[in-house]
């Protein structure tokens, strides 16, 4: 087997710091939720404190996704909708790596939804962010999968129409093996769930509610007790995150709905299973090298 | 082709060059398999062969012929006509006959086919295949084992090596229940048996060659030899989706790629497939990801991507008949322009096309070292008649091919950048530690020598320069390029990819008339070697045969690029889009029209 | 432009025949507004005007300019300096005095603005506008308004037409809250009632012209134009996904159709988009679809699918930076060769490109034509300069220009086949009855002429010939290619798309330094005018001039298929790739490049 | 408003029959499962007698998929995977058409499934039938989306070990508005799913379990009695079809499951929606002619 393994961890580098996890300064809007997203991804990268060069800082396009510009670790900034095959390429070619995806609604419900459903069935190893707000920042103002009946774009300006997605049950659907919800004012909460997605083994996804202050301003109100509104957590004691049919019920639930962990389940990640199979493989061919490998290919066809 | 001397021909026998068998009947009866047999057993005899294959495109069968042609010269194409005609049923014989050269053999399953009365063109020979075949085996097999029959008749009529191919056959099936390999070798036997003497008044025996001391030859498809030329460059990741005639490359390396310690994955489409591909290839692993036609215009975006962001990449093109679904099982090559042109933008990439099943081999790995070192996506190009067609050649040399993966995070200095503009990029893995500990960002954004976004008006001009010149630089690296024949003179054929072997042979016959010819195939088509200017100025007239449309202007699609790039008229176009490969005939027909030779010199060799 | 005696200016005034006016600021200032207005209120004098913006790509705003050119005589391009500049901040003012020519002037908002001491190149005239603004608007506006203020002190300064400027103010902003409007006249009064005279000692006034015979004149951006083109064609039904700049199309034919009885949809992604117009096409409803780079690069595969089924669409391509994400709102003309061979296979389609404003809504109309006529994908190219540009133009006779769309269900004979090998296939939408009731079948699949599945060979080349021959009709029935100025001589300048406005005002001053020179702006690319040969035949020099890449040759898009087309050496390239549209001063020296003309005629003139 | 209206149902046309509606005669394995779907659909046409020629039948890319050259009505053979979105705009376009969509396990769930969630979201009037073999048939037996874990495919020839897609609860979580499920060797059942989705106005999506004798043998027998399976249908006395819980809850039953209508609401159509939008703008607009409207709005940027 030739696959280089990765290079052990530099003894040199120091403990995580905010400074240190720094990098342009962003160029959202004063005010955008994204900024809290941000700073509570930096201060979890702190606790967990990884190995900076294993991070990986992924996304597609839209206001969100300029990310990892905005984070000092290996970043990658890729096309519209795609990061999470992507990002399941970087995780799968390198088990060693910390996988990151940060996106937003239209990136991942509208153009990007169907990597969502393949990606969570097959389990890549990575931690996938939805920064919902509902409506399309980067382009201004169109209607968003998640854009609620009544709201007025450019592209719905007499107020959307069209039922929307339902994000939660699009994410459960998907098979998702952590599946979770919080909001960008709750900076404690959003951070407990980010922690609890990057130490899940498997495809962790987390929507949370960002709100675009230039384009949909007060839509995440409801959810926010500053404002008036209710920002009421699941109570894990009474759902089971194990169950998936309760998860989808609360997935029912009316606006602005619950946060915390919907649903948790252990799975073998694809990561996994292909490691098994690599071995098993190798372990067959007597862990010949490369070349005898193929050398004996050719010789069968003699 | 050592004699054997078990078997128990008698002596009135032809020694002959080549000959082509062309089986006719429907693809359950097992016909790819007496090929791929013929096929395999002229590779074991240092005999050079080539088969060709039609399939239905419908699942449940239908008619279906396979065409070897085997020889002790250089094979080059798969014959423009048949000297022997196996004919399985009435289609068989009603849809193939045309191709059987007058003179040559037909031989027919007189159970299913009844003969045109007074067509006294052939010799003709009925044999009850079907019936004998029922009885070697017993009445429940179906007919089934009609196509091992045939090879038997086949072995009997061409001499063949009886013990080789019995070897062949317990490689084969050996694993299998006992029966079945006793089936195979009781219906094979039952063929070579038949009393073939009593109707059929010559035998045919190859011209012996020199067993040569080379290397041994190896029996395969262009697919195959695709898939292990990835595997030798050091691919050990992709990602693809299911399409026709891709898709044969795809289950193989899923199959191999495990035991190199890699990982192929079926993507839920193509745009997944190329993105995941991509992913791979940033996280160190070289990948590659492949289609045809439509799956191949569904990566156009993602694969503009990796040209912005210099990430390494392979992609592979089994190119079949379009436009859009257009003919799935029929070769073409239509996509040229498409793999250069085809995403938005200015997009520079690397084009190459495979001339032949031993050229998908090394095509294949030289991609992978032209991605790996100039951090760019290479695009192979090979076609449906390449994937399925068999052909032997020498065992590559590993030793000296082989390329072992490694995984590059080495620390970077300080001053790293990912797009430093005095250099070519190497792309810095996640995992690679950065002294000073700023980390890079990889984009599609125009970006400066950081990779931060930049729509500075100068730093847009200077990465485009910047990826550009990387292109440039690879063509000022390509080896001289190669004229097979006359140096200079009256017509020069240039071709790429499968046509190769039409044309080789097309102008070797030419020359045998007296014409100067010489014949280039181009392997590098984007970018073009630069040599070829002034290759053509020793011509008279450029013909570009191409198996694609002939355009609005009446030119191809490498005759657009050569046109546009030389501005010389003499370059022009031979064109055809019938779903088929070129024939000797059409090719000698082009050059005869724009460059027409006394018709008695060439009269004769054309009805060769 | 009329006087309007209300006016008190004095009258120690200048005649100009045009101003190049740039406002630098920030996006959110408002700056498009007064540029708006500018441009809103000399269509309405029957002026000229262009106008040419840059955006910033980030969200939150960010340095932006606008440029207004307005004049009597024809306006061709925006102008590559300008004649007064007014410079909201410090980086406003450093970043664009290097475009504002010698003895120009410089206006600036004193509260922001500090000049370097010693540059006395300029007339420098600072005027505390953000202070002014609040005075005026009272404390709690954050400087909003400001716009307006510069615009008071604008049309002070050019002797503007208040009263129609306050007609147009009152259209804008009519329907809001009636404080709305009373803020803006009074921020507007402040900056005009400025004693400008006190420190600007002199004023301007165009030339007056002749208030013309003919119909009014309308003004409008490129994508606003481009719109009302495709309603005027008869486009009721279409699909996109937003992507700038192409999104203001879609966000206007959502909001316009409805009242036309037609429906756009937001679909989910590009993909899904193509499909969906396809499927309104398909239903008997010409519909388009359309983005930008990204977006396009997505709808390859079912495009080929139009071609292939012979289904009529429009797509629009509002071209942006490329490759990938690129420069999204910056200029690039390079998605031109994917226009024509972006999709697998053999795959004919029409492609046009507006040349200015105006020639937005006339080209979309022609593409609305040619896809119903020809049943085929209509390719229309426009790009990042001309859809946000803002220009003036006669008012379109749609008398004589709307087309009404109809459904045609009318009956089809018995023998009515869809795929027709003798005609140009007309497609039957479901709701026609077939005389006999056997209905079409329309497939990507290549089929014979009832729609069904067909692999032969023949019928292959036969449908290829069919879609191809459609093409090659199109291009019979084009009207004459029109030169400007010199029928032949030195130098032909050739140019497609939103080049045109600058390489015409190139050649005209040319000419008028004596030089024997042409312009071809070519907006039929594929299929290509037959008559360009013998056009070019009559100069020594063709010089393509296009806003992209040079490429691996030293040529770029257009001029590979002119060069590829005609093999004519003299075909040579003018390139750039920095985002920005072309300057006068640049295609003067790409001429003076490949063909020089005596230093002293020409020194002059290209420093004016 | 100038968008004509469609040429009245032709008087001569006869009734329905399955001769009139016969086209090419199948190109699939003897033994297909697909036939009886098929012969499903013809007897279905037959009894709703609707128009012949403003039924549409449409497919994308499959074996299944080749459906439309067999039916004798207006067809249309698109694309891999994008059938939904070139239907939903016959249907938006016309609607008085009736259109009809089929295709495979690979078009719908693999390459198509994100058009799938937002045409079933956005209601389009059509009815979609996904004939799910388990496997890639046309292309010669790679894995689906839904070939359960085990099958041993030419892309998994171990054995499939990647979770599959719940058929069920992807097309419940799309929003689609009729949501049903049936087996292709139960004629009676697939007759009645077909007549209750073509009757349905909105999104109508059905599931058929229809064998792959080549590649698949023997997939469906456990939901054929015939086989020894079970066919247990849904009883609509007991189950609510129109909450989405109870049917999100069915959908997470153990293999083979139940058969019958999952879901049902009625929502209005994007048809509906779009034509309502029409209907107040042309009011407002004063039933202008489209020149008129036109030239005032060139009138309005002079
Ligand atoms: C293929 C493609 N289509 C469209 C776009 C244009 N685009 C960029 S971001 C975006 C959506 C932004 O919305 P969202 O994903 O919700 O992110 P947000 O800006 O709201 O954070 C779109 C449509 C693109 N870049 N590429
Ligand atoms: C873009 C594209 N990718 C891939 C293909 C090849 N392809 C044709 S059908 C098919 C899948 C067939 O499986 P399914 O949809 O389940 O239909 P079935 O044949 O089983 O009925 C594939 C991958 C294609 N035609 N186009
Ligand atoms: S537009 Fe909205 S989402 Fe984008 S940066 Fe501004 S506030 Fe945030
Ligand atoms: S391969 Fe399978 S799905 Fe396709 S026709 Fe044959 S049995 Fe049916
Ligand atoms: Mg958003
Ligand atoms: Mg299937």
């Amino acid at each position: 087997m030739s696959t280089a393994t990765p290079t052990p961890v530099k003894a040199e580098r120091g403990v995580l710091t905010k400074k240190g996890l720094q990098a342009d300064h962003p160029t959202w809007c004063p005010g955008c939720g994204d900024f809290a997203v941000l700073a509570a991804y930096y201060k979890t990268l702190e606790k967990l404190d990884l190995p900076q060069q294993n991070i990986v800082t992924l996304a597609g396009i839209g206001c969100s996704s300029r990310f990892p510009y905005f984070v000092n670790t290996h970043g990658g900034h890729f096309i519209h909708g795609r990061s999470l095959p992507f990002a399941s390429g970087v995780s799968l070619g390198r088990d060693d790596l910390h996988v990151f995806v940060f996106g937003g609604d239209g990136d991942g419900f509208s153009i990007g939804g169907n990597h969502l459903d393949h990606a969570g069935r097959k389990n890549f190893r990575l931690t996938y962010v939805i920064m919902d707000n509902f409506v399309y920042g980067l382009t201004k103002k169109q209607t968003s999968p998640t854009s609620p009946q009544g709201f007025k774009s450019k592209t719905d300006p007499w107020g959307v129409f069209d039922r929307p997605t339902n994000p939660m049950r699009k994410l459960l659907s998907s098979g998702a093996t952590f599946v979770a919800r919080t909001h960008a004012t709750q900076i404690k909460h959003m951070m407990e769930m980010y922690e609890r997605a990057a130490l899940h083994d498997g495809f962790s996804v987390i929507e949370v509610l960002s709100e675009c202050v230039e384009f949909y301003k007060g839509a995440f109100d409801a959810g926010n007790p500053r404002k008036g509104g209710a920002f009421e957590t699941i109570d894990e004691e009474v759902h089971d995150v194990s169950d998936m049919a309760a998860a989808l019920a609360l997935a029912e639930e009316p606006w602005p709905g619950k946060f915390g962990v919907y649903y948790e389940t252990q799975q073998p990640t694809k990561n996994k299973l292909e490691k098994d199979l690599v071995e098993a493989t190798r372990q067959k061919v007597g862990h010949k090298s490369d070349k005898e490998l193929l050398a004996k290919t050719f010789a069968s066809m003699r | 082709m050592p004699h054997n001397s078990a078997n128990p021909i008698p002596a009135r026998e032809e020694l002959i060059r080549d000959a082509v068998i062309r089986l006719a009947g429907n693809s359950q009866d097992g016909i790819q398999s007496i090929g791929g047999f013929l096929a395999r057993l002229a590779g074991r005899s240092a005999q050079e062969v080539m088969t060709y294959m039609t399939i239905p495109a419908t699942i449940s069968g239908g008619p279906s012929i396979f065409q070897v042609r085997m020889g002790t010269g250089e094979v080059l194409s798969a014959g423009d006509e048949a000297d022997f005609l196996l004919a399985f049923y009435q289609h068989s014989y009603e849809d193939h006959i045309g191709f059987l050269k007058e003179g040559g053999v037909l031989l027919y399953d007189s159970d299913h086919v009844k003969l045109e009365e007074d067509d006294h063109r052939f010799v003709r020979v009925g044999v009850p295949i079907s019936a004998l075949t029922v009885e070697a085996l017993g009445g429940s097999s179906r007919e089934k084992g009609k196509n091992l029959f045939a090879l038997g008749l086949l072995s009997r009529i061409f001499k063949l090596d009886v013990g080789k191919l019995r070897e062949i056959f317990k490689e084969r099936f050996g694993g299998k229940a006992e029966d079945v390999l006793r089936n195979v070798n009781l219906a094979f036997d039952a063929g070579f048996s038949y009393p073939i003497d009593n109707v059929l008044d010559r035998y045919f025996s190859f011209q012996s060659e020199e067993e040569s001391e080379g290397p041994p030859q190896v029996t395969m498809d262009g697919n195959t030899a695709l898939t292990l030329g990835l595997i030798a460059g050091g691919v050990r990741h992709g990602a693809g989706y299911p399409i026709t005639p891709w898709s044969t490359i795809m289950e193989m390396l899923r199959q191999q790629l495990p035991r190199y310690g890699g990982v192929f994955v079926q993507a839920e489409d193509e745009l997944a497939a190329v993105s995941m591909a991509i992913g791979f290839s940033y996280a160190g692993r070289l990948a590659v990801t492949g289609s045809s036609g439509p799956g191949i215009s569904l990566k156009m975006e993602a694969l503009g991507w990796a040209t912005m962001a210099e990430i390494p990449l392979v992609v592979v093109n089994i190119q079949r008949g379009g436009p859009s679904t257009g003919l799935p099982t029929n070769v073409e090559q239509s996509d040229l322009l498409q793999a250069i042109h085809g995403s938005h933008g200015d997009c520079p990439r690397v084009v190459l096309a495979a001339e032949n099943v031993e050229d998908c081999f090394y095509i294949a790995r030289e991609a992978c070292q032209l991605a790996r070192k100039f951090s760019v996506p290479v695009f192979v190009l090979s076609d449906m008649s390449l994937a399925s067609r068999i052909e032997a050649f020498d065992e590559p040399d590993l030793d000296a091919l082989m390329i072992e993966p490694s995984l590059d995070t080495e620390d970077r200095p300080a001053d790293f950048k990912p797009y430093d503009l005095e250099r070519i990029t190497r792309h810095a893995p996640p995992g690679t530690w950065v002294e000073g500990g700023v980390f890079p960002q990889v984009t599609g954004l125009e970006h400066d020598e950081a990779g931060h976004p930049s729509a500075n008006p100068q730093m847009h001009a200077k990465m485009m320069k910047k990826r550009r010149s990387k292109i440039q630089q690879i063509a000022a690296e390509l080896p001289p390029s190669q004229v097979f024949g006359d140096r200079e003179g009256e017509v020069l054929v240039v071709g790429w990819g499968s046509t190769w072997g039409p044309i080789r042979e097309t102008v070797i016959r030419e020359r045998d008339c007296g014409r100067k010819i010489g014949h280039l195939q181009i392997r590098y088509i984007n970018p073009l070697p630069n040599d070829l200017g002034e290759i053509f100025s020793r011509y008279e007239h450029i013909l570009v045969v191409e198996m694609n449309d002939e355009g609005l202007y009446g030119y191809g699609q490498l005759a657009t690029l050569l046109r546009a790039r030389y501005c010389n008229p003499a370059i022009r176009s031979l064109n055809k889009t019938d779903g088929l490969t070129f024939k000797i005939k059409e090719i000698r027909q082009g050059i005869e029209a724009i460059c027409p030779s006394p018709a008695a010199t060439l009269q004769a060799p054309v009805q060769a």
